[in-house]
């Protein structure tokens, strides 16, 4: 049998004490090529230069003066990866930035109104300043709660579905009208919600139910996305097991593979409740607005916070500055409620992600 | 230990009462969502079929359907194609970063805050894209216009608020971004490490590592998550309501402010003041944006079928 | 969560409008007031749009309506269908103020046809000679002027190009509708979206309600021979000026606007904003209430809470006596 | 509680492909069998045909019977959830369920199932199959741990807990050693044999000494080519097969010097 | 371009737990070395350790020297890239990329160095290395097929293929077997057989007999107690290890009755 003899090329290298020694760059390197570049960029942006160029300039910087020296002193495979990795991070800064531009703008705009009037009274009776969103929070809650308490359990059934029943065609098609769906615009899902209502009950029908079936079909097909991605993750060999034990499939399904996958289900719910808790479009032509609390989301109008927000926003009063307040700290209160969602989630995974250390 | 010695417990009946609610649960569920799209299509259908019917001269524009739609489906192309293809490349580092460049201690932590990008309504993008970016766009874009202006995008003249295309495509990307990146996130936890160690073994430097056996395993996942991702740009409404100044026919230019508009905002903001036709209309343009997802997301599919025995779903 | 005055009353329960998003802020006021005299009443303003508006009364969705532009003769039909007889009166009128955003220049008076020209993009620099024509003055600069305005359809651009098309005769081509009908220039949601744009912008012009105008200078509009900044009183002359159209039964108070007028101290450009309701309700207690909360919005105290909270001009007091018999009309079966 | 199990004439197909073909056997109740045979001759695929395990696997199908004391498994009303709750399984890699707890995997197949019983017996039979699968004394000051969080032996040894915890007349083992290191394995053979009195137990494995060492039946598989279905090409005590096989293929396969 | 290798007081951590600890050995070229123990004592951390694959473990580092040829791998200007480039690894379980074809699977490792080789010239080497591993005839008619797609057997050979297509001078083999059947088995023991003249191999086997039958010296690794490190008992060639070991300890290990 023959053995491949040793093909001789360019970056070969051996480790024998005759054999050239291909040298790394010291650990500090980077860094002085980074102190470099920021002195140069500062200095640009100091010199009048705007700062965004500047910063541009210093990465820029950095990349030529790693990449070259790492070229010449470590090869060029080594260079090229010095290179992805300032790519790399720098892409993750990048994107950091609208981040806290849209957090910095939000939180100073918004927290004018974090106080105690503005969680406890609604708008009824207010002209100009004061006034709370109280009636829009309750709103908020009750039509996104209802929204969760009809998508979850249809699109964690669909993913179970999808996973565990499906088998052919009727699988392919689902799955791809699920990411059909995901595509439907907001606005369309809120019109849909309406026509289907209008249908039954009569035109001009108003009620915080028909934004929870509009925010539903936008939440729907984010659950059973990350329901069935999650599914597919739980092993085989866990579903064999309960099998081998004699345990109907539905009991496999509810005790075995979803507590298995639990923990990202719940992140994928709450992506999902973060996609549609800040709707606006569906639910103005829906659940409409209001300036008093309605509890009763089987009729009429309910306030919301992104759709009271936007008409905060859009026909603020004279003059507009207690209106415009009032919006920012609704979109703040928004973003704070989503967080404590986000958290909620983590705990969730947390108690119940499969545990394999001791 | 005790056992049922009968015989009889090896003879019952086929299907549990239990197995059958419960599959007959799942499968409607599965077909729920088949029947609510089909309405929704059948919802679009019908609203919008007095508009197709109807004579040109009687639509909004007075041009008929099609070329009232035209211009919003070059817009809402235009701004959602570009929109991904700053967003998916930038999603895909960001998920390489967090999953194999940043400090393990900190990892979950950054994804985390690429996370809460995704959790800012839409409304509010609308209002920083309007208050924030916007203005912060007037000098690079004029920078852009005076230096690349040969290039049809940046032709200008440059938009005195910033209310361009520009900044309705940065905002678009900024709110895909977080979808892309969760998902592409979550296939590259898993490689299998016996790939990431195979290609280590090789003598693969990181980034060789990375190409080599990471992103073609994630390949299909950030094809799909890009499709997702197009998905809600094609239809995001209100940020792009608030954000883009529309009154332009079709132009590639991204920095003026005559822009095409978006169907979807289109129907937004042309709704409240429609009756009769001019709402048929709009669902019209609601319909051709349907038909778009529903071909993206074939021609997507296609693709990740056309290399399926190479995914590494096995 | 918060309690109105304990006044007595014996009206009780709840009606919903929807309509012009101009009244948005008007309704605001007048249904705190209301509510506050009539503690247990919730009255609720949808304001989805003028012509969302109007569907949904004639549809029979909504118990009242608000629109900017009074019922076409389609729907003038259906209103019928649905209510014995309608009733259609202004209860809101606003300026339009144009408001600009020029560095250095705090006053400027334009004619109707120079505004024509600007809107229309024949004029485009901001030292254009009829521009400066009109301002001996002011120090015009050499900038490029953008014209700002509305991205949705509204009432507001309706009104304004209705008073282009009047005022500026053959300087402005276009037909006057509730879209812009000219593009490329810089459009904006709403009209705190064109203020915005306008405040953000250099050399920016554009036309909003004037009570949202804020600190941006406003144009002095040409009338005959002056040029007249907007003001409430000037606003409200108009319609004392103004026909009544005719052949809408004697319930409706449709009225054509003198956009052309020269009379001295009239502010032309102005927004009209109609509430709508029926005579006969199914239900007698909603009867009851619109024609309570009707006569509460054209009431002297009501119209001058909207003026407050809005910066609408009140109704004159001719004006009220016409309309109230019609408003005495509503639910009367 | 040992039951016999008799095999006739069965065919297994994966859709169209015809993986084994005509095996008969009979399996003696209290004794050891073992299943022998080059990879891919359909070892794993006839096992698993014993408790209508292969039924997972879209389009896999079987013809002929399999009868277990006498009553034929793939009768038309039989249950394969009942038919499992008398033939237990252990995997090749261990799976113990990671949410739960070492006592919880062991009891998970009289909880997944919703049994009564009351809590002392419960912990009196996680105590007894633990014993019995000679775990108890390494995890009996930590049963409330999760499972996934002990030795790859353990796992293998706890999955083997619970599967005896059910009490099945049958148990099948796939291959049960071939992660373990040698200690492990010793303890899993031992375990075979203080099974043996009560159980009918049929085990597949790569490793002849393995086979030699716990078993009183052996049988060989093989394929007759490759591409063609895998056949049951000879069945006897196992002394008989090491010593003195039948067939030359047996033989081949036996005296090739593999581990 | 074999190379010998001389490890010396080698400690092993993950974190702050000590793995493996006071290991030293010398490994020479054109020879096979095979490292056996008890699961658990450091058998594959050690392996690891020889190439530098244990740093992709968070935490993991040594102390100690590792020198290949005289020159210490661990030495503060060495790349580990170029280390792994010498010393080729082939693992327990079968790794070959998926989204590759067999060809592309094989041309993995050359393609990183040597970006323009000629199309014929890169056939040439990937049939030769799939040859080596007696891999060529079953796949030559699919080698732009998924890599993914081929018997355990043949993806355990196609990873060897993988490994010496780059030419290392030292080849490391994680138990390479024992998901293997004994046909698979015989394959690569007779292709480590061949390859010895020209490489420096160490192999991991859980295999006593198998360790017999393929290497020139063993290595005995085991654990002073549970929690203790791991630890190099004993190492000499393999006729005396099996023969005739000097402790008592490796001939406890080796008369276990094991598989
Ligand atoms: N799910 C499946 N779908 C299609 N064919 C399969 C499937 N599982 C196994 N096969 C085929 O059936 C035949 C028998 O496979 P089986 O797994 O029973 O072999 P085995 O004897 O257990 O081998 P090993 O010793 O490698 O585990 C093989 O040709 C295999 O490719
Ligand atoms: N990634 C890791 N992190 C922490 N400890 C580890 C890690 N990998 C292995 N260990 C520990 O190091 C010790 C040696 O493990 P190693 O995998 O080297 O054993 P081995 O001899 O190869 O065993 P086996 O024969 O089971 O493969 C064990 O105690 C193990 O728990
Ligand atoms: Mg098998
Ligand atoms: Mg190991
Ligand atoms: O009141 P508007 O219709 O102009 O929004």
């Amino acid at each position: 049998m023959s053995v491949p003899t040793r093909t001789e090329r360019e970056s070969d290298l051996t480790l024998t004490e005759a054999a050239p020694v291909r040298r790394t760059l010291p650990p500090w390197a980077p860094y002085a090529a980074l102190a470099v570049a920021i002195a140069v960029g500062g200095t640009v942006t100091l010199a009048g230069v705007s700062a965004g160029l500047g910063a541009v300039l210093t990465v820029v910087l950095y990349v030529a003066c790693v990449v070259t020296v790492s070229r010449l002193v470590e090869g060029p495979r080594k260079a090229k990866d010095r290179a992805v990795t300032t790519v790399v991070t720098s892409a993750f800064l990048l994107a950091l930035a609208p981040l806290i531009s849209v957090l910095a703008t939000v939180i100073s705009r918004g927290t004018a109104r974090m106080d105690v009037e503005f969680f406890t009274f609604s708008m009824r009776g207010v002209v100009g300043e004061g006034g709370g969103v109280y009636h829009a929070i309750t709103g908020t809650l009750m039509i996104t709660g209802l929204a969760t308490l009809i998508s979850v359990p249809v699109g964690m059934l669909c993913g179970v579905y999808l996973v565990e029943y499906a088998k052919g065609r009727l699988a392919t098609v689902i799955t791809f009208f699920v990411d059909v769906m995901t595509g439907i615009p907001s606005i369309v899902a809120g019109l849909f919600a309406y026509a289907l209502f209008a249908l039954i009950l009569g035109p001009g029908v108003r009620m915080g139910l028909m934004g929870a079936v509009a925010l539903s079909v936008l939440m729907i097909p984010v659950v059973v996305r990350s329901t069935e991605e999650m599914l597919k993750l739980v092993p085989n060999e866990l579903r064999e097991a309960a099998y081998a034990l004699a345990v109907p499939k539905w009991r496999m399904i509810l005790k075995v593979v979803i507590p298995t996958a639990l923990a990202g289900i719940a992140t994928g719910v709450t992506l999902a409740i973060a996609r549609v808790i800040g709707e606006t479009a569906p639910l103005l032509v829906t659940v409409g607005i209001t300036q008093s609390v309605n509890l009763n989301p089987f009729d009429g109008r309910m306030a919301t916070l992104p759709v009271s927000a936007y008409y905060q926003y859009v026909n603020p009063g004279v003059p507009p500055d207690p209106s415009l307040d009032r919006a920012w700290s609704a979109a703040l209160l928004l973003i704070i409620i989503v967080m404590a969602l986000n958290l909620v989630a983590r705990l969730i995974s947390h108690r119940f992600a499969p545990k394999s250390g001791g | 230990m005790p056992l049922s010695e009968t015989p009889s417990a090896v003879a019952r009946p086929r299907l549990r009462a239990g197995d059958r609610v419960f599959a007959g649960l799942s499968t409607g569920a599965g077909l729920l969502i088949l029947f609510v799209l089909a309405g929704v299509a059948a919802f679009l259908l019908v609203e919008a079929w007095p508009a197709l019917t109807a004579p040109p001269e009687e639509v909004p524009g007075g041009r008929g359907v099609a070329l009232y739609v035209w211009p919003l489906l070059f817009g809402t192309a235009l701004s959602a194609v570009f929109a991904l293809l700053i967003a998916a490349p930038l999603a895909v580092t960001i998920a390489l970063f967090v999953t194999y460049y940043a400090p393990r201690a900190l990892a979950q932590g950054l994804g985390y805050l690429i996370d809460l990008l995704a959790a800012v309504p839409s409304i509010i993008y609308g209002l920083w894209g309007f208050t924030v970016l916007a203005p912060a766009t007037v000098g690079p874009s004029g920078w852009l216009a005076d230096n690349l202006g040969f290039i049809p995008l940046f032709a200008g003249p440059v938009s005195a608020t910033g209310r361009t295309m520009l900044v309705a495509i940065l905002v678009l990307a900024v709110m895909i971004l977080p979808i892309i990146t969760a998902v592409v996130r979550e296939a590259f936890r898993q490689v299998p490490r016996l790939h990431e160690e195979a290609a280590r073994a090789l003598g693969a430097t990181q980034w060789e590592m990375l190409r080599m056996a990471v992103l073609p395993f994630g390949r299909s996942a950030i094809i799909g998550a890009s499709m997702l991702g197009l998905g809600r740009a094609l239809g995001e409404t209100m940020a792009v309501t608030i954000v883009l100044s529309v009154s332009g026919g079709v132009t590639v230019n991204l920095i003026s402010s005559g822009n095409p508009s978006t169907i979807a905002a289109d129907i937004a903001l042309q709704f409240p003041e429609s009756t009769g036709l001019a709402v048929n209309t709009l669902i019209a343009s609601g319909l051709v944006l349907f038909a778009v997802t529903f071909a993206v997301n074939m021609a997507a599919r296609t693709v990740i079928n056309r290399r399926s025995e190479f995914s590494g779903a096995n | 969560a918060n309690e109105g005055s304990a006044e007595e009353s014996e009206l009780a329960g709840t009606i919903s409008g929807a309509g012009a998003s101009s009244q948005q802020a008007a309704q605001q006021a007048w249904t705190a007031g209301f509510q506050d005299q009539y503690p247990d009443v919730t009255v609720n303003y949808d304001p989805i749009g003028s012509g969302g508006g109007r569907e949904q009364f004639v549809s029979g969705g909504s118990d009242f309506g608000g629109t900017d532009a009074y019922l076409d003769d389609d729907e003038l039909a259906a209103a019928q269908d649905r209510c014995a007889d309608f009733i259609e009166v202004p209860l809101y009128i606003s300026p339009v103020a144009i408001v600009f955003n020029l560095d250095g220049v705090d006053e400027l008076n334009l004619s109707p046809r120079t505004i024509a020209g600007i809107f229309n993009q024949d004029i485009t620099e901001w030292d254009d000679p009829a521009i400066a024509e009109d301002n001996p003055d002011a120090e015009l600069p050499s900038l490029p002027i953008s014209p700002v305005n509305r991205s949705d359809e509204s009432g507001t651009t309706e009104n304004f190009l209705e008073y282009l098309t009047a005022a500026a005769g053959d300087a402005w081509p276009h037909e006057p509708s509730g879209d812009w009908p000219v593009g490329g220039g810089e459009a904006a949601q709403g009209t705190s979206g064109v203020v915005e744009a306008v405040r953000n912008g250099d050399g920016t012009i554009g036309y909003a309600d004037a009570s949202q105008a804020g600190d941006l200078s406003t144009v002095a509009v040409g009338v005959g021979d002056e040029f007249v900044n907007y003001s409430p009183e000037a606003a409200s002359t108009v319609l004392d000026v103004s026909e009544r159209v005719e052949g809408r039964g004697e319930n409706s108070f449709a009225y054509e606007l003198a956009r052309d007028t020269t009379e001295e101290g009239t502010y032309p450009i102005v927004l009209v904003s109609y509430g709508l309701a029926c005579t006969e309700y199914d239900d007698d207690q909603v009867g009851e209430l619109v024609r309570e909360y009707f006569t509460f919005m054209a009431s002297e105290e009501g119209q001058q809470q909207a003026a407050e909270n809005a910066g609408s001009a009140p109704i004159s007091d001719e004006l009220r006596e016409q309309i109230t018999p019609a408003i005495e009309a509503i639910g009367a079966t | 509680m040992a039951k016999h199990i008799q095999v006739k004439d069965l065919d297994i197909y994966y859709d169209e492909f015809l993986a084994v073909q005509g095996v008969s056997m009979t399996i003696e109740p209290r004794s050891v069998t073992a299943l022998i045979g080059p990879s891919g001759c359909g070892k794993s695929t006839f096992l698993r045909s014993l408790n209508r395990m292969h039924e997972l696997v879209p389009k896999a199908r079987v013809e002929g019977q399999v009868a277990i004391n006498g009553r034929d498994i793939y009768g038309s009303n039989v249950d394969p959830v009942d038919v499992r709750s008398e033939i237990g399984m252990v995997f090749q890699r261990p799976n113990p369920f990671p949410t739960m707890s070492i006592y919880e995997n062991v009891a998970a197949g009289i909880r997944l199932n919703n049994v009564r019983m009351k809590r002392s017996e419960l912990d009196d039979l996680v105590e007894r199959s633990l014993r019995s699968a000679n775990l108890w004394n390494e995890v009996k000051d930590r049963l409330h741990r999760p499972g996934g969080g002990i030795s790859g032996g353990q796992q293998q040894r706890l999955c083997i807990a619970r599967a005896i915890a059910v009490d099945p007349a049958v148990l099948l083992m796939d291959e049960p050693c071939s992660a373990l290191d040698p200690i492990s394995t010793q303890a899993i053979e031992d375990l075979i044999n203080d099974l043996k009195p009560d159980y009918t137990i049929v085990i597949v494995t790569h490793n002849m000494q393995q086979a030699a060492r716990v078993s009183d039946t052996t049988g060989f598989f093989n394929l007759a080519d490759v591409g063609q279905p895998g056949q049951l090409i000879e069945m006897d005590t196992t002394a008989k097969i090491f010593s003195a096989p039948r067939e030359q293929a047996t033989e081949d396969y036996i005296t090739g010097r593999f581990g």
